[in-house]
């Protein structure tokens, strides 16, 4: 019987050894994986590439990781925000790497990954100093930038409701990212807020189907990153 | 010489030129504004990057919804007839050309509608470019609204930008403080100047040649 | 107000000329706009270019449309079927031209030309007659084939239900290659079994959000391919 | 000569080789009839390229959903837990490396892996590729159940495919009336004999050289 449900988060991310390739689900606060985040600080792996759309905010989740000195590498769009000031200040002491990736292709690079597609062509960075090194080629009279798929070892994801086969649905924006990663890792990890039986799911609402899910851990009451930096929380 | 258009009339002009039922995406700052100025009888609908379309108003603060957040990262709402999608998604709409309008805010424009809105160059800075050039490459019509010249007085319509690009030719019009401004195969074009705005006053804040209205 | 209902089919196809390049939604009769199909039947466009996975079946729908001369070109992944007489029967007499592309890069195909993405590599047809012509380039070790997007002037699509801003759900597996045609096409019309108010659809659940669409007309109780076959039906 | 595995036999052989929570494509034909020899204790989840995954048994005629259909165009029903998505989704999961097993028949096959069956390459021909190509280069492993020789007593197993290739070295494991044969760096390599047949027999019918079962 196929049973993809994990009982513990510490259980679900035991494996992910140094040196690995996470892409960590979320838009700033909404959809960020806070369970998954700690358990990965308590875990303790180090060296890690992280792919996300920012770096975290406060001191706790993504930016909570990035402080405790696990990160070697971030790749993101938007690196800095008015509460972010752990990857900042680590940034200009120059111990972490940036990846810097436009929004849509960083979702592209991302998806494609997931689809068998090695590369496409993206008009955007034409012109620009993102596009440096790269190969540009013209289609239609146009110019178009040549952009590579993005991978990783592990996601970790944070949803609204799973069932046991993977299924999953997310809650409004807090979907953003997160379907895309759950198709372009090795191994796809998920906090769910509830767990419901096969077919508690409408097949016509599934977001992300099962065959991208791999780990599946009920997280019912979830903290969110907001209240947790009004609250001034750090982690560990 | 007079103070030209606020923030808000700059932001009300530019919902002027916006078609009914065009579908818009609003950047930080000015551009947020353009949606308190809907002309009546029109109707836009908003996207906003991180994934939706029908974005509403800013919810009372204590009718949060955690998960509900524009691309800004602040609190917003849904409208009837709202739709959530992924960001692989959202970004097919940009860059596809289905998004009508994007207004932005910008640092420099240039003559021929190159736009810096993403990074001074400075060395110690940190590059943050979001969806700003996806935006820019994939929408149908850039509007930018901004002030004629920064608050030393530097002219923000210039011949060439000095900061890094975020795109090439893009810009189709401008909404600063002073005039509506066109980009057009002859360069900058002054469409219309704010009440009590003489077009020389408009030249002498511009970094380059500028046309007066025809 | 955007209103993007059409009272009739008949209206909802008026403007489509001759010579243009049409998409049309469904896999077999599943999801097949067979109302629409008809309706461009009475208009009497010619000269199209017909992007669908198949070419219709029996004497109705689309092989209705290629029956009556209306179609110079197929582009499909599947043409013929154990009740597809009249494309065969045309494509033998040398009456119509045909392009073959894989399935799933038809499909992709077809969603990068709504996502402003020109060109992409595939490893499907690496080392087949299809390939043929095609640039083909390694990566990561491996043999990938340049594809081109695929646009389309207009989209025939049937669905389940719509708002009148174009939001769309589809059932079942009548979803098919629909959501992409909508993204792809200059200009989207579809026919909705129903038409509900604004807000009816769950914005979790929307599958086409309005933006892809242009016309909506509804059809409230729409014919089935299968059931006009074994009725041995004809159009007109 | 004995007559070997017949159809079912071979449709239950190769489900013996399908692990426990695979996601698996079937191709149509002798492959269909793997769905009704899954082992004890073991569960799949049928992928059906048309975007469906969860795919259950046919119906019965009179509770058929005309928008419920399989790659096949067959009707077909959902499981519990099932969800359907658009082509562009589901060739993901085929090109992406997704889906663990495909069953496909085939025309030819070579004995580097390379498979044959969407074509016969006559001129007369109209041809007809549907999702083949994708399956064959993204599914991880390529099962083949075919009959070992055409009706005919050709080979169907040969040195070097006649018919224009569907894929090239994408085959992992044949299925035929008289063996299971492996795709090796060696070539063909018989892993199991059906009951009654001889290595002998299966050489003679082979197009090339077969290695014997160690």
């Amino acid at each position: 019987m196929i049973n993809k449900t994990c009982p513990t988060v510490a259980e679900a991310v035991a494996d992910i050894p140094d040196g690995a390739t996470v892409m960590v689900g979320g838009f700033g606060a909404s959809g960020s994986p806070i369970e998954l985040l700690h358990a990965l600080i308590d875990h303790g792996a180090r060296e890690l590439t992280v792919i996300n759309n920012n770096t975290g905010n406060g001191e706790v989740g993504l930016a909570a990781l990035i402080g405790n000195g696990q990160v070697r590498k971030m790749i993101c769009s938007f690196p800095r925000s008015s509460q972010s000031k752990v990857f900042p200040k680590l940034y200009r002491e120059g111990k972490i790497e940036l990846e810097i990736v436009p929004q849509g292709t960083l979702a592209e690079r991302i998806r494609v990954a997931g689809a068998g597609i090695p590369a496409f062509y993206t008009p955007t960075t034409v012109g620009t100093v993102l596009a440096e090194g790269k190969e540009v080629r013209e289609f239609d009279g146009r110019q178009y930038v040549l952009e590579p798929w993005l991978k990783a070892d592990f996601a970790l994801i944070k949803c609204e409701v799973a069932d046991r086969l993977g299924n999953l649905t997310y809650n409004k924006t807090a979907r953003n990212f997160s379907p895309l990663m759950c198709m372009a890792a090795t191994t796809t990890i998920v906090q769910a807020r509830k767990l419901v039986a096969r077919g508690g799911i409408d097949p016509e609402s599934v977001i992300t189907p099962g065959i991208f899910v791999n780990r599946i851990v009920e997280v019912s009451e979830p903290v969110h990153e907001d209240t947790l930096i009004a609250a001034e929380r750090s982690y560990p | 010489m007079s103070t030209g258009w606020t923030r808000e009339q700059m932001a009300a002009r530019a919902a002027q030129d916006i078609p009914d039922g065009s579908y818009v995406n609003l950047g930080i700052g000015i551009p947020e504004l353009v949606a308190k100025f809907v002309p009546e009888g029109r109707e836009f609908i908003y996207h906003t990057e991180n994934g939706m379309l029908g974005m509403g108003p800013p919810p009372a603060d204590d009718e949060r919804d955690l998960d509900l957040m524009n691309a800004g990262k602040k609190y917003v709402t849904a409208l009837p007839g709202a739709s959530y999608f992924h960001h692989a998604d959202s970004f097919s709409m940009i860059r596809g050309g289905h998004i009508d309008v994007c207004v932005l805010g910008t640092m420099q424009v240039s003559a021929n509608g190159d736009i810096a809105n993403w990074s001074t160059g400075a060395p110690d800075a940190i590059p943050a470019v979001g969806g700003a050039m996806d935006l820019v490459q994939g929408v149908k019509n850039i509007f930018v609204i901004t002030q004629h010249t920064t608050r030393d007085g530097e002219p923000k319509l210039i011949e060439k930008c000095a900061y890094p690009l975020t795109g090439v030719g893009v810009v189709s019009r401008i909404f600063t403080d002073l005039a509506v401004v066109d980009i057009t195969p002859k360069g900058f074009q002054v469409v219309e100047l704010a009440p009590g705005i003489g077009f020389d006053e408009v030249q002498q804040k511009t970094g380059t040649a500028i046309l007066p209205p025809t």
